[in-house]
């Protein structure tokens, strides 16, 4: 039997909030999924937690329509779209080199800290660029989702996070900073 | 959107709602909306059925001031022929004449002479025309604007030839000046018209860019001012006293005039705007195989029936059979002057008749079906007894209203008082 | 009214919807709520958060719909209870919460214009059927002027429409002429307007005969009044793109026309 | 129907410079989540948001054209980034309501 052309559709789809929490003890940066907006500070041991950013985001799981396979998502974060921002960061020259054939490069985010150590697989993201080629119409451009470990330096990135931010602010919204 | 000169328009404060206009309107160009009547100047071919039929006269002529000539240095009156039937026949048209110079007008000029030679050349244009039959009579300003706007197709059907008054007031306005030794900006020629269509032809003609004509007035507002020296004059007035040289030359007043003029063998004379639309409906499915001229006009019996005369038409029909019998002059043409004018073009309308854009659903043909089903669909949730509540002639109308966003469903009085009901 | 066009389910304020509602604003950004949003307006937004209900209430709303079937979490309800604000939720998604309400409020039914998965199949853009009644001569040539209108409304090119007027207004005579009814199907594709007239009648025994201009077998009334002069046939192939027919004998007659757009 | 007749049908302004695309159907949202979710190629995407962000959002979805309601100025840069890639980004001083009711008008139905 040949193997299934999965057509994928998204489904579980949960409306939410990614929480970028900030330990002023460590300044380390930790993220997770919220399915509320919450705002609260504590404590763990020596590190302080407070949130820095709240943004709208919303988790979902790919699943065939034809082989009903179901992929999870969970550990995805939110995706980036490179700006092109650093001339030798990995992304900028893949995004080059791509440009030409119309297609526009997008980086995959895991949650913070697990995907320091778990990035998402890469077989995953291809299932995500497919879902996201099938939906549009790829003679015109098509998309590729690569990891985010390709980026040269998170502290100088200044890609666009397919983010909402702010959009709770009851002031217009300003400049948003980076993220990270 | 082009914008449309009409020769009347609705007095807000005159009208109380009515829906007798919006009934009578041919074209269903008016609405009543929140208890005061619109004209659609797209819509609208001044036919002027509404203006004789309000009972609250709130439409009303926007009409040339008569004192308004006086910046001429001379001055000629070109009235239509219907003017003459609104008299008695034992008015002698020189007493008109005469009345015209008691009020100040240099001259007196009527149509017949254009009108006879007019006749000549459209058999002249008849022999020599090829295309698709029958030919459209172009006499009538109202019917042409009816064919712009509802019968595009039709316009080139439309006889090119121009109309007796504007060649009447051409050959004043060339000869005149000279034989004059005036410069012809002095020289003013006046209309004296019967309709609506009239004025608007003459403000915002067709099928040329300007009219030959300086001013317009209306029947109505001329026979007031001429009736006290009519009266006057004829008093004292002997026959005797009409010098050798007066022409009474007539011209197309009634239904049929021209198809006499023209001793056409294949014809038919049409009056009244739906009984012409069937007409043109019939000549669009090519039904009318055997005719090659049809006589159209929009008011029965002719342009004595005109909204701006005063007289009744049938009064007035016989008011001219009667004068035409006792003083009419034959108009004398010149055959060989005639050809050698039309091949010239000397009588040919100066820009072609074009079809007038008119409202379509939308430009874009899916969409302007989408809405055409939509208007389906409102239509037969209607009670399709075209009680005109709504302010709209007919339900199909209303339909289309409420698909371009122009009413509501709740000005319905049905559906308002049953929303639910589906 | 807004909870019957989207078909919501009301999540707080159930006494309240009869409130009347002069405006609805649709946002997502609680900023513009505020900033445009005007006071007794209805709110339709994407964003379930207790923000929303906030926003609504600081901009004076008089309620909040959530799409796409959220809902707000805990606090809001009881938020929106003290503010008197009422709150829905709906499945449909933005647009067609909005095409539904403005149609509510137009008095339009709240079905929007959908077309179907066979005509979309077809790519048929208008199917309407009309009827012929045969030897109703007062009748006669109404079916092809309502054809007429109705391609002159949509906006074709009038020598087109001219043409179909044409070709139709042969065939509805024939039918009056020669068949005990008929039925004419008119249908637009993007490409072509097709015109399908199928009577019920005598049908004819030699269509070629019959294609030949001047060949008629009308009666001497029917020419005297300028019926049946033979051209028919031979006048709707003249104005036609494609045309075809086919008839039997005792059973009718099936005229295809077709123009091209 | 294309963006270019749909453009000219409302009278939309267009900020930048765009290739008439076909328009299918019709996606309303400010969240750029809700985007990524449901929007889907050829739909239109109606809101109020200004920011930068939606760039990425309308090309990963591969909307037909982003229009803009309210009269809200968009940042240059938006623009810019807009252009570069190819998303057509119009404008309207409607807001979002009367603006769906036009476009309903138009016959345009979610997709």
């Amino acid at each position: 039997m040949p193997e299934c052309q999965h057509q994928w559709k998204m489904t579980n789809i949960e409306f939410g909030f990614i929480v970028f929490e900030k330990c002023s003890h460590c300044a380390d940066l930790r993220t997770y999924f919220s399915p509320d907006d919450t705002w609260d500070e504590y404590k763990e041991g020596d590190c302080t937690w407070s949130i820095v950013e709240n943004a709208q985001t919303f988790r979902f799981d790919l699943q065939c329509t034809e082989c009903n396979h179901l992929e999870k998502f969970n550990d995805l974060m939110g995706l980036l779209f490179c700006t092109g921002c650093l001339e030798d960061c990995e992304v900028e020259l893949l995004r080059k080199k791509y440009e030409a054939e119309k297609t526009w490069l997008l980086v995959a985010f895991g949650f913070l800290p697990q995907s320091k150590t778990n990035p998402i697989p890469a077989y995953k993201l291809e299932i995500l660029s497919d879902h996201f080629n099938q939906r549009r119409d790829t003679s015109r451009s098509r998309i590729i989702i690569v990891p985010f470990n390709l980026i040269k330096d998170i502290s100088l990135c200044r890609g666009e996070f397919i983010h909402d931010v702010g959009m709770l602010s009851l002031e217009p919204p300003e400049e948003r900073k980076p993220l990270f | 959107m082009a914008q449309y000169y009409h020769a009347h328009k609705v007095d807000p404060d005159l009208c109380r709602g009515h829906m007798t206009c919006m009934r009578l309107c041919p074209t269903q160009a008016i609405r009543v909306r929140n208890g005061t009547a619109g004209i659609s100047e797209e819509l609208c071919v001044d036919c002027g059925s509404c203006l004789v039929g309000c009972p609250s006269d709130a439409i009303v002529p926007i009409s040339d001031d008569v004192s308004e000539t006086s910046r001429f240095k001379y001055k000629v009156v070109v009235p239509s022929p219907v003017l003459y039937s609104q008299f008695e026949a034992s008015v002698h048209p020189y007493i008109i004449h005469l009345a015209f110079q008691e009020l100040g007008f240099d001259a007196v000029v009527d149509v017949g002479d254009s009108a006879e030679a007019l006749a000549f050349a459209l058999v002249e244009y008849m022999k020599e025309y090829t295309g698709p039959l029958p030919l459209i009579s172009s006499h009538c300003p109202s019917i042409i604007r009816l064919i712009q706007v509802k019968y595009p197709d039709l316009v080139e059907q439309v006889v090119p030839l121009d109309v007796p008054r504007e060649i009447t007031a051409r050959e004043i306005k060339k000869n005149l000046p000279a034989k004059l030794g005036l410069e012809p900006e002095d020289v003013g020629v006046i209309y004296v018209a019967p309709c609506p269509a009239r004025m608007v032809s003459i403000k915002q003609p067709a099928e040329k860019a300007s009219s030959w004509f300086d001013g317009v007035v209306s029947i109505k507002d001329v026979f007031s001012v001429l009736m006290p020296h009519v009266v006057g004059i004829k008093e004292t007035f002997k026959e005797s006293m009409v010098p050798d040289d007066f022409r009474f030359t007539g011209g197309w007043a009634t239904l049929g005039s021209i198809t006499r003029a023209a001793r056409m063998e294949n014809w038919l004379a049409v009056s009244g705007v739906h009984p012409v639309m069937r007409i043109l409906d019939d000549i669009e499915n090519s039904r009318l195989r055997n005719i090659d001229f049809v006589e159209v006009l929009a008011h029965m019996l002719g342009c004595i029936s005109g909204p701006f005369n005063v007289e009744s038409p049938y009064v007035a029909r016989a008011n001219g059979i009667k004068r035409m019998q006792k003083y009419l002059t034959k108009a004398e043409v010149d055959p060989d002057d005639i050809r050698k004018k039309l091949k010239e073009g000397y009588y040919f309308f100066e820009n072609p008749v074009l079809p007038r854009p008119t409202t379509y659903f939308d430009t874009d043909l899916e969409t302007s079906i989408k809405r055409m089903k939509e208007r389906e669909r409102v239509y037969r949730s209607l009670r399709q007894i075209d009680c005109g509540c709504c302010g709209a002639p007919t339900c199909m109308a209303f339909a289309d209203d409420f698909v371009r966003g122009e009413a509501k469903l709740t000005d319905c009085i049905f559906l308002a008082q049953q929303p639910d009901e589906k | 009214m807004i909870k019957e066009a989207l078909n919501a389910s009301v999540l707080e304020g159930v006494e309240r919807l009869d409130t009347s509602v002069e405006q609805v604003y649709a946002s997502d950004l609680m900023s513009d709520v505020l900033a445009f949003g005007k006071p007794n307006s209805f709110l339709v937004t994407g964003l379930a958060t207790q923000q929303a209900v906030i926003s609504a209430h600081m901009a004076e709303f008089k309620g909040v719909v959530f799409i796409r079937g959220k809902r707000p979490k805990d606090g809001a309800e009881k938020l929106s209870r003290d503010n008197q604000l009422v709150l829905m939720s709906t499945e449909l998604d933005m647009y067609d919460a909005c095409v539904r309400i403005n149609s509510a409020t137009r008095g339009d039914s709240p079905e929007p214009v959908v077309v179907t998965a066979q005509e979309q199949a077809e790519k048929m853009l208008l199917s309407n059927e009309f009827e012929i009644q045969g030897d109703d001569f007062a009748k006669a040539g109404i079916v092809s002027t309502d054809i007429k209108s109705i391609l002159k409304k949509i906006g074709f090119d009038s020598k087109l429409v001219r043409r179909v007027a044409i070709s139709t207004y042969e065939a509805e005579m024939n039918v009056v002429m020669h068949a005990d009814c008929g039925k004419v199907i008119l249908s637009v594709t993007p490409q072509m307007i097709e015109v399908l007239i199928k009577d019920q009648g005598k049908g004819i025994p030699d269509v070629e005969q019959a294609m030949q201009e001047g060949f008629t077998t009308s009666t001497e009334e029917m020419r005297a009044m300028g019926f049946g002069a033979g051209m028919g046939l031979p006048n709707i192939k003249r104005n036609t793109d494609e045309f075809e027919i086919d008839s039997e004998v005792a059973v009718g007659t099936t005229l295809r026309m077709k123009f091209n757009i | 129907m294309n963006t270019k007749d749909v453009m000219e049908k409302i009278g939309l302004q267009a900020l930048n410079k765009f290739e008439p695309r076909e328009v299918d159907g019709v996606f309303v949202s400010d969240m750029l989540s809700d985007v990524m979710a449901g929007a889907k190629s050829g739909n239109l995407w109606v809101t109020v948001q200004t920011h930068k962000s939606i760039v990425p959002a309308a090309n990963l979805v591969d909307v037909s054209a982003v229009v803009i309601t309210s009269g809200k100025e968009v940042p240059a840069e938006t623009i810019e980034m807009a252009t570069k890639h190819d998303i057509a980004i119009l404008s309207t001083d409607l807001p979002i309501f009367e603006l769906v009711g036009k476009l309903y008008g138009l016959g345009l139905v979610s997709k």
